[in-house]
Formats: C-alpha cells, structure tokens, sequence
C-alpha cells in the first residue's frame, strides 16, 4: 500500500488509464501548461504531451461539448472543470446532452466521458463559489455520480469512471485534496461504481455521509462512542446509482439513520435517501431519518458565518442523539 | 479542390487558399514583433505588445461569395452522370417531407415536426462536397433532408417519425432526432446551439485519431445568437479542428427575422472574430453550396477550420403549427421563383442530360418510394414497454428505482 | 368569475400588473411580434409597445442575465423560457446570479424577476425537450417556485411572484395552456405565496401533486372513491417555500401519503416531501410514503412509451391502495 | 465630446463619431436593396436578400488607438488641480493592496484574494470618464480597484475582506463581492463571463427609464471565452443599450496567455461581431485610458454600445497562492517599466504641478489612510450568527427549513 493524497489518487488514476488506453485524454481550464489549478494533474502534460493533456478557455459550456462530441465518436475524455461551481455555464451540456444522447439515437451513440472537479464548499468563497451539485446532478437520469471520500477509493472508482460506457460526474473536494490515505497496490485497481462502504460498524445509528461530510461524521462518531453510542457509518461513494441495499441492511440493525450532505437540504440526497430508506424499511425505523445540512441559505463569506454554514460535529452527534432518543 | 483553374476571375477557392488560412485579412495582430522571429523561445507566454500602435489600425478582409448560377458541373468535377443522382437525392427529400405533413395531419407523426422543404440545396450540395461514411456530419433538429441525402432509408426515417422500433433511433429520438452511426451521422439535435461543440468535438476526435476526414456541422440563422457558437469557433480556431461552420441562413429562427436579433446580420463575417476565412453562398442553386462545401471541406481536412453562410429559404412555417405570417406579402413566391430543385431541373433538361419526361418518372418513382417508406413505418411495431429502460445506460443490471 | 384558459389567467396577470407598475415589463422569444409560441402574450405587444414587450434572439443566458442586471437596477422583469428545457442555457443565470444578488451585497442589491415558462413532458418531445425542473430550482436558497395547477391559482401567484421583492421561478404547464377554469373577480387578486390548497378533502390518504399531476390525482381519486376510499388531496401550489404545515395536517388525519411529482425521481421534490414530512410526523405514518413519478430515465419519443413514462391514473391508484394496506 | 480640435492629427474620438456609429467600415450588409428605401413598409420580415453578389465582398474597418504618452491632461478637459487627487486615487488602490498581501499572509483575509496592483489606470482612467453616482459599473473578482477608485470607504473595503459586519456587503461577499448601491457600483462578480449581460441589464434599465446614463462593464481577457460575452454584446447591438465593454486585456487569465485561447487574439476586433465600434488603448498611460473612455461613454449616451479593449498587466500572480511562473523572463519588469503611477508622477513633476516631495507626502497620507482601514476593520465585529438568515429573501417571515 502507498501513501498517497488525494489529488495524487486522482493523477494516478488518469495516468494509469491514459496508459493503457490512447482514446483517454484530459481536457480543462490550467491542466496542463499550470499542472492544474490544484496541481491534479502535475507532470502529466510532460508524460503525455499536449494532444492528450489540453489547456482550454475559459469555455466550459464549449469543452464540455467537445468532450461529448469526441465521446461520441468513441474517444473517452476526462473533462476537468476547475471547480464544479463553473459547471452550471456547462449545465445544459451535462444534463441534456451527455446523458441523453445513448437514448434518443437508440443505442447508436454512447456518450463515455466523466466530467470531474472539485465540489462543494471550499472555504470562505462566497456564494456561488460554493455550490454542492450532488442533488442536480443526481436528478438526471442516464448520468452516474460518484464522490469518494480517501484517495484509495477516488482511485479505483475514478479508473472504474473513466472506463464506464455511460457519462459519469466525478465530484472531488478541493479542501481533501492534500488528504493522505493508503491506496491500493493491485496493478489494476478497480472498484465497482454503485458499492458503499461500511467505514465504520457499529449498533446504535447508522449515518450516511459521503465525500468531505464523512470525515466529520467519523469525528462525531469518536464522540458518540465516548458517550457510549456506536455509529455505524456508510460512505455511498457513488451517489447514482445509491447502493440502497447497503444502507437498508444497516439501518436493519441499528433501526436509525442520520444522514450528512453538505449540499442545500431541499430536493437533496439526503431527501432521497431518507425516501429510499423508508420506503424499503419503514417498519425497521425507530425515528424519523434526520438530515444534517447546511441551512438552506447561500454560503456566507465571514469566517464564523461560514464555521455555522458547514455541517458540524455537533450538529451530527445532536442528530444521532435525537434519532436515539438520548438526552441531548 | 480548385483544380479547375478556367473559373471565373474571382476564384473563391483561390481566396480560401491564401496560405495564412486567414480569408484575405491584412495580419494587424498586435503581437510583439519578436513574435515572428524563429528564435522566440517556446514557452506558455504571452506574444502580446502593451505599446499600441499610433492609430487608426485598418484592416481588409475578403469574404469569398458563391452566387447562384455562376458553377457548372463538370467544373464542379460533377459527370453528367451524376446529375440525375443528384436531383434524385434532392426530390426525395421533399416528396418525403410531403408525405410528413399529411402524416402529421393524420396523427401518425406526433411531437416537433419541422419541414426542410425549400432548403434541400444545402443538405445535397454538401452531401456531394464529402467523403460519405468517412466524415461526419451533425446538425439541428431540421434533420429529415440531410438524413436522407446522406443515404438513410426512407422506410426506416419514416419509421421514427411513427415512434416504431424500426425507426433510426429506435423509435426512442422522433422527428429531431435522427441519427446514423454507420454514416457517420451525429443527429438530429434539438437545443437550439448546443450541439455545436459537439460538432467541434467529433472534429477534434477526427483530428486526435489522425484520420484526415472532417466535420460538417449545420445550424441556423437563430442558433447564431446562442454563446455556444462563440466557444465552438473559438476551440475549433485554436486547436485548429477540421471542421466546416455552416449556417443555414433561412432568415427566421421560428417568427423572429436574423436582422431583428442579430446586431450584424451578415452572419458570415462572424467566423473573423475567430480568425477563419469566412463565406457566403446561395443556397437557391446546389451547384453553389456544393462548390463552397468542398472549397470549405478542403480548408478543414488542411486543419482550418472556417465558416460558411448559405442563404436558403424555408418554405414551409417553423414547424407544423406555425402559420409563418411574420412574413412580407409576396416573399414566400419571390424565393419560391428561385427553387433549387428546379433551377436542377432545368439545368439538367438545357444541358440535354435528361429529358423532362425522364425527370418526371423519376419523380413518380420516388413519390412510391416514399409511399412504400409509409408502409413500412405502418407495418413496423411500437416499441416493447421494457424498451424504456434500454439504451439509458450500456451496463446491462444497472439497478433502476422505480 | 370569469372563465379563463391557463394562458389567458397568466397574461391577464402580467397585463394587470404592467398597467400598476410600469418598472414591469416582458422579455422572451417570441413574446412580441409572434405573440407568444404558446400564444401566452397575445395582445401584449399591442397594448404596451415594443418598449415593454421585448423580443429576444434564443440567448436564454443573455435574456436572463439582462433581466437580473435590470431587477437589481430596481426594475421588475418577467422572462419567458419559451420552454424551461431552454432554461439550462441560462442556468448559472438563474440558479447563480439571481438568487445570490441580495445575499452577497449584503442587502444592497435585491433581484426582483420571475423567470416562467412551461415545464415538464409536453407529449413525445424527447428526452432534452422533457424536462421537469422543480427539483433543480427548489434546490437553491434564495430562489422561490411556483408550479399552479389552473387558471386562478396562475393568476393569482403570478401577481404576487410579480410583486415580489426576490427571484421567482413560475412553472407553468403546455400542455395546460386550454385548460379552462374559473378565475376570481376581485380587482386586484392576489394569493399567497407559499400556501397549499386542499383541492379535495378526504380521510384515507393525503396524495400531494402540483401543476399537471394534480389533474391524473383528481381522477384517480375518483377511481378510488368508487372502490370506497377516500382520498385528500394537496396541491401545494408553491414548491418552494412548501407549506408543509398543510400537509402534514392532512398526514395526521389520514396517515397515509403518496406524492405525485411528474419529475424524474432522484433528489426530486417528492422525495423532499417525503423528508419533511416523516420528520415531522413520524409517529402519524401507518404506511411508508409512497411517491409516483416517471421511471428514472430519459423520456422517449414513442407514444406508447410515453404513456408508460408519465405518471398514471392506475399507477396513483396502486400506490394509494398500497399505502392503505388494501387489496390490489 | 471631443471638443478640442487641437488633437494630434487620427483623432480617435472623431473617427468614433462617424455617424453610422459604426467604426468606420465600409458598409456591406447584404440586405435587399428595397430596405434603404423610406417607403419600405413596416412589419416583423427579413430585410435580408437571397441574391448574393458577386465576390469577393471586400471590407476595410478602422479600430482606433489611443496609444501611451499621447494626451496631455488638458486635451483631456482636466485641470491642473485635477493631477493630485488622480494621482491619489490610483495610489489608495496600490497601498490598499500591499496591505491586503499582507492581512492575507496574517490570516486577517481568507478565500481568493486577486490583487489589482499594476491596472489601476484602468478604474481611475474610467472613473474620471463617467459621472460618477449616476453612470453604473459593473465588473468581475478583481474589484478592489474599481471601488476605491469609485471612492468606496477603504475601511468598509477592509471590513469586508476580514470578514466583518461593517464591511461593504456585510461581511457576505468578501474580496470578489464588493457592491456599493449609493455609488452604482454594482459588484464584484465572480463567475467568469456571468456579469457581463447583467452590465447590459443595467444598462437597459437606465435606457427604459429614459436616463442618459451609462454603464461601464469591466472583464479580463479570460472572460471572453464565454459564450456569455457574444450573448451580451449582441442584445447591447440590437437594443442600443448605453454601454461600453471595457476588457481588461492583462493578457493572462490565470496561467494562460491570451494568445494562446483566443483564434483571434486581437481582443477589440471582436466587438465588430455586434456592428460595434472598437478601440484598443494603453492600459499603461491613465490620460489614454481616460481619453478613450470617454470617447466610447459619449457612444454609449448616444445608445451606441461599443467594444474597448485595454491592454494592461497585473504585477501579482492571479490569486495570492498563483507563483505566476507562466511568465517570460523579464517579462514583468519590462511591463513594470511602463508603470502608469510613475508615469503620472512624472507627468505631474514635468509639468510643475506638484514637486517630488508634494507626492512623498501624498503618499505617506495615503499609506496612513490604508493603516486606518485596517484598523476601522479589526475593531468592527463579526456579523451575529443569526446573519447567516439575513438577506437571502426580502420576506421577514420567510419559513427556513432546517
Ligand atoms: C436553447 C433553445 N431555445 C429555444 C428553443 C426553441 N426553438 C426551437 S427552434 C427555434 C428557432 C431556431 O431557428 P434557426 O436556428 O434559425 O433554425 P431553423 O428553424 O430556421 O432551421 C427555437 C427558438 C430551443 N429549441 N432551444
Ligand atoms: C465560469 C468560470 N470558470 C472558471 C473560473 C475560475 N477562474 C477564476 S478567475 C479565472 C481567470 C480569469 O481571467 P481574466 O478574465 O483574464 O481576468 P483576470 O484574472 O486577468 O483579471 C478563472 C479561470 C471562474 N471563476 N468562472
Ligand atoms: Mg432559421
Ligand atoms: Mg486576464
């Protein structure tokens, strides 16, 4: 096992498949002559030379159509926004065209790209700088979402990306991306899209979190525990498809789900999940799922606005102590 | 291309060949003058000067035109057999489109249905400027004529328009979205501009494979306004994609006329903020479009990317419910007067090819072409039920909720 | 009363409210010389003049934009989507820029405008011309939705969304242009934003549906008066902000819910319901809610595909009678 | 404007004035010739003809210039007394920002800093080209000089860059969002291209008012990639709004060189897409800066939109963590050279307006002005909690969930 952070997880997963596979290229804003914006894809221009490694305007909505043309016609772009805040100039690309184009031309045309970046709130950006586009993107059938918390997962779910038939939205974290973690030696690392991970067994509650939301999660858990609760935490990884069975049988056990998403509460994930959950295992709940997110305004700028804005260890361990009935 | 050097002085071709790929523009960039020195280190810099230059900067430029009636065909390396080819290609488009409308009016046809009838110059000239099944064409949701003149079976066309299995796209696109993969044709695509990177990325997948074949991709007046044409044209200009622009200039996006909404409507001139050599042709005469595509088709497989304007005309409204009275009392006969089919026929008929009669079986024989197209579309089938879950991902158990 | 279609209700709100205010004007394509593609603003041209009612060329992210630079100039634009599918041209605009002015001025700047148009499926359009977008725009803070359901409640929210001092989102239905109903009288009617109406009393389920759902759960609830249940029927009007107090109300009475919602399921408003509404009335479920929307994939083009896709009679009434416990 | 005919001999200013306020192109649309008639009646119908001439159609277009250490203060209508406080407006902005550099290295700031040391001729050349209050501007992240050019309160500035509630937008906005409704400062925007038609909605509103005020609309070279930039240009050109799009040419958006994503690297040119005029002026000489402004406001209280393009350079890498390793060697000191405060200075010593040791002290007043800033901004407070709630809705009582 390496050592690697995440946006090395990343690299090497592109690098490994760009590898093996010449119809694999990297395309965005910085990539290549700046190594990237966050420094992903560093030294890959000079692995793979400028037809492969391309520096783009500042065009998102024209890139993102490049890439589902070329995808088209059967190449397998990695489309980098820089963040995934610039994606919505791209919008109507990502979810009208991409997803839709096997469909409507009958099977004729596959649309095999992954459009990826990072997501979420990264700090003290502002409003639109800080947008969580799980819940969008999501929402669209024909595209797949995956949002890895630790670099071993974004490695092997990134290559399992970037070889899927289908278009797939890759959400990193910018604020992740020096997070080390061991990464798999396998010479062909896969991980399947649609499979959670149990991160953490437990009894009491179950609480889904995903990407950046898990790592606070896994902190309120180590809170919980000092009070004598155990969590048991889920990291979906891939958001669409949800792997439901997972947190069923989870829930199963514990009879209780909080669920973390750092995106706006209304038409989220978490409101799916917690659709999802009780629809399969309403006579398994003891409580009502409960949601920690961020409250349903825009992202302040004041760094305690911000502090309040971000879902916290508190807010989590207050929910699971809610679902369990526990004095707060 | 222009290997015929007995044309007219003006030589369009001869224009587009400038060896800058530049139309004939004066270079006035404002660069460093170091720029242009062999010298110049390589690096990710800029070659901009901040001195500006003592004023006013001037430029010319040259836009080459294609006018009706200016081409024959041999000098379009067209054999005389070729012509009746031709005019076939182009009447079956509208004999089918004619039958669409009384399709749609019987409620075999649902949805969107807009008629290419007045416009086939285009869809036919261009078709005959490029390598069929090599290079690749994509356009709006006015598909049905440059589907057909790409050689798609009328039967199976006619079969997505009844939403039958055996349609071209299985029944699953309808009227805007036709596609081909085995001719290389993209679709049939219904957001107004958006399919125009799409376009430059079927180019760019042209250019990264090394294959020499090019992109022909078709809009209209009214997607011109959309800033994906921006983007488009500026990736095809830098990485410099082997693609033709090409706006089919009816003059009106729905009711709307391209000088109400176009700040400068000679929408030709729009590919030099993109440094491309840019043009104009009629689209009243297939001779012209056909001599500007392979002009401009030559240009794309040299990695020159440019735009071309032809000027056509849609006889029909917008789709089938509009009544198109935004238009001026005798404007409609006016273009009518200049139909490109029977300018063909007329040409074919002087040129002593054929005969009038001869052109009239013809027409007959595809009139039941189209009649029989109909009965295949009838005697297809309306999709399975489960078939709403086929084709939205390739994975085979993808686990849908619902 | 008088009798309106949809479109009528809809225009004469835009006209009553261009004759009180003259910050008030029209911009969309077609909306002038055409008179409307759905003939929405017939006559308006006529009556205000070229200044007021604004042809544009299909640049949605231009006319939305403009129309947000003049809101925050203290004008009150309203911009028609000739199609809401057209609306993700514009989606940075609408999502990005319009709901996020007052916010990060601080106050400064308010963004009064209303985006409208018709959403959803309008028969076999294809999948790019299908969309429904209530999920994606209550998703936002900031932005406030409206889906009505007929002539009068159009009429009246379209005044207020008009009159109101933030972004509003009013989804309107093609497909309910003819529909006629009666319209109030009242000189200047207004209704509230953010208030449900209880179309249909009834005690054995509570089924939510807004905008064109609402009428396939009218006659479903017919359906199953006849097999001796009744049902309670919601149309929250306003997505966002939901008055889930309406609702739940009903789920306390009746125990059971079932929301209809004609958008593609994942993160959708239903399942939002769904959240809101086990939080909050966990104990007053007798039956998981049940949601009935379009399968989770892209619309087709076939009519018997079609069919299947939207969101049925029989299927509501299957949903209905299992959330009652009953025989199918 | 241009009321001074004393001007050296290519007056840029009367070459804007041509009465078609068309640059000074050659006309060539290709309209049916009917339509130059006054008898042509009114109606919703293309004025365009399909008849296309014989080409090439030739064009010549003029671009003016307004090149460095050409205007002298007083062509300009500026007195004397005017050279001081220009002078300290273009200063408060680069003292302001060496200090925010600093608070950031301190963690006072937090989120993107992008400083704009090296361009503030552009805002105080503009600034003192409008009317200030009355005439609106509109610009991207880079907007700390613009407002204090505008004559924002520096404390209320550093007030928000910390975070505070006295800061310009509450502490909401941070470095990319300074807004100051009292000075129609309209933003600080952040998305690259996405205020560009919100500067034509500006404009439009003063237009529908009937004010003869105008909008200044600021973006970088980066920013005209966006399709946004066509969708803009193209509803100021059909709607006539009162605006000028100013682009701030530093030519690199982030790493990249302009020249490098642009086709056509010549930024002006691209306003002749919109039947626009366009100018291109040093960026490095503020009285140029100046003079070119108000050239194109004048355009614009007449209702011609227009283009101008402003070549300049920022000293700082991008953001505060950008190396700017992208550069040439020798590149920026060879830019700094050109340093349009020390020009101004000069100027101002040459000219016997102020001495050396008037300007010292100017800017020893300015440095303390800055120190005031940060503290005003250190002793105001962080918004309360319950300000996360304030201003997302007009609506008192709107019912947050969660
Ligand atoms: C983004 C977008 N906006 C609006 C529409 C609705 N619409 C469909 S066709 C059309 C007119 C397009 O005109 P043009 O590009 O000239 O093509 P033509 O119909 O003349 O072939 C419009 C406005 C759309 N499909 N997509
Ligand atoms: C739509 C969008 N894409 C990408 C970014 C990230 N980004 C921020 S600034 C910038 C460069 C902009 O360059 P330019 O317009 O030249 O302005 P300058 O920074 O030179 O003032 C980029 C790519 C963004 N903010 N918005
Ligand atoms: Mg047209
Ligand atoms: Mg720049």
């Amino acid at each position: 096992m390496a050592t690697l952070q995440l946006r090395e997880a990343i690299r090497a997963a592109m690098t490994e498949e760009m590898e093996r596979d010449e119809n694999v290229f990297l395309m965005g804003e910085e990539v290549a002559e700046y190594n990237g914006a966050y420094k992903v894809s560093q030294g890959m221009l000079d692995q793979f030379g400028p037809d492969r490694v391309i520096d783009t305007p500042i065009a998102e909505l024209g890139f993102a159509g490049l890439g589902i043309g070329a995808a088209m016609s059967g190449l397998r772009p990695i489309i980098e926004f820089m963040t995934f805040n610039f994606s919505y100039v791209a919008f109507d690309q990502v979810v009208n065209n991409a997803p839709n184009m096997r469909y409507m031309s009958g099977g004729q045309f596959g649309c095999p790209i992954v459009f990826r970046g990072p997501n979420g709130a990264a700090g003290q950006l502002g409003a639109t700088h800080s947008n969580s586009t799980e819940a969008l993107y999501s929402n669209f059938p024909g595209l797949k979402v995956i949002a890895p918390s630790n670099p071993d997962d974004a490695k092997g779910l990134l290559k399992s990306a970037i070889r899927d038939d289908d278009p797939v939205v890759f959400l990193e974290s910018e604020q992740m991306y020096g997070l080390k973690g061991e990464v798999s030696d396998e010479s062909d690392y896969l991980l399947p899209i649609g499979k959670a991970r149990i991160a953490r067994e437990g009894d009491d509650v179950t609480i889904v979190a995903h990407s950046k939301s898990y790592h606070v999660t896994m902190k309120a858990a180590e809170e919980l525990e000092k009070e004598g609760f155990s969590a048991e935490i889920i990291d979906p990884r891939t958001i669409k498809p949800l792997d439901i069975e997972t947190i069923i049988r989870s829930v199963m056990k514990t009879n209780r789900l909080v669920v973390v998403d750092e995106s706006s509460p209304f038409s989220s994930v978490a409101s799916e999940v917690t659709h999802q959950v009780q629809e399969r295992a309403f006579d398994h709940l003891d409580a009502p799922v409960l949601r920690v997110t961020p409250p349903d305004t825009p992202a302040p700028y004041a760094p305690n606005l911000m502090d309040r804005y971000m879902p916290s260890v508190e807010e989590i361990v207050r929910a699971s102590k809610r679902v369990m009935y526990a004095a707060a | 291309m222009a290997d015929d050097k007995s044309k007219a002085q003006t030589d369009p071709a001869d224009a587009l060949d400038a060896p800058s790929g530049d139309g004939a523009a004066d270079e006035e960039a404002v660069t460093e003058s170091a720029a242009d020195e062999a010298t110049e280190p390589e690096g990710p810099w800029t070659r901009q000067s901040i001195d500006i230059p003592d004023g006013p900067i001037t430029e010319t430029v040259e836009y080459n035109t294609y006018p009706a009636d200016r081409f024959s065909h041999d000098e379009l390396d067209l054999a005389d057999d070729d012509l009746m080819p031709m005019l076939r290609n182009m009447l079956l488009q509208r004999r089918f489109e004619e039958r669409c409308r009384q399709m749609y009016q019987r409620q075999k046809i649902s949805g969107f249905l807009h008629l290419y009838i007045g416009q086939e110059s285009v869809s036919t000239g261009s078709v005959y400027g490029i390598r069929l099944g090599e290079d690749s064409v994509i356009t709006a949701y006015r598909d049905h004529g440059i589907g057909l003149a790409m050689g798609m079976d009328p039967g199976v066309c006619m079969a997505e328009l009844f939403g039958k299995k055996d349609g071209c796209s299985r029944g699953k696109g309808g009227s805007m979205h036709f596609f081909d993969a085995s001719k290389r044709m993209f679709g049939g695509h219904a957001i107004v501009g958006a399919h125009l990177p799409l376009g430059a990325g079927v180019a760019f997948a042209h250019k990264y494979r090394g294959e020499d074949n090019v992109c022909l991709c078709f809009f209209g007046d009214g997607a011109m306004a959309q800033g994906a044409y921006r983007e488009a044209l500026n990736l095809a200009g830098i990485y410099d994609l082997p693609i033709v622009f090409i706006c089919e200039n009816n003059q009106y996006a729905m009711g709307t006329a391209v000088d109400r909404v176009q700040a400068e409507p000679d929408l030709f001139k729009h590919g030099r903020s993109f440094d491309m050599p840019c043009s104009l042709a009629s689209g009243m005469d297939v001779f012209s479009v056909n001599r500007a595509v392979k002009d401009h088709v030559a240009l794309a497989r040299d990695g020159q990317p440019s735009m071309l304007e032809i000027r056509t005309y849609r006889y029909q409204g917008h789709s089938i419910s509009d009544p198109a009275k935004y238009r001026q009392e005798g404007e409609l006969d006016a273009r009518k007067s200049e139909d490109a089919i029977v300018r063909l026929e007329q040409y074919i008929v002087n040129q002593g090819v054929a005969a009038d009669s001869e052109i009239e079986t013809l027409d007959e024989e595809i009139k039941q072409e189209v009649l029989d197209a109909i009965e295949f579309a009838e005697n297809s089938d309306f999709p399975d039920d489960d078939a709403i879950y086929e084709h939205v991902y390739a994975q085979e158990d993808y686990p849908f909720i619902n």
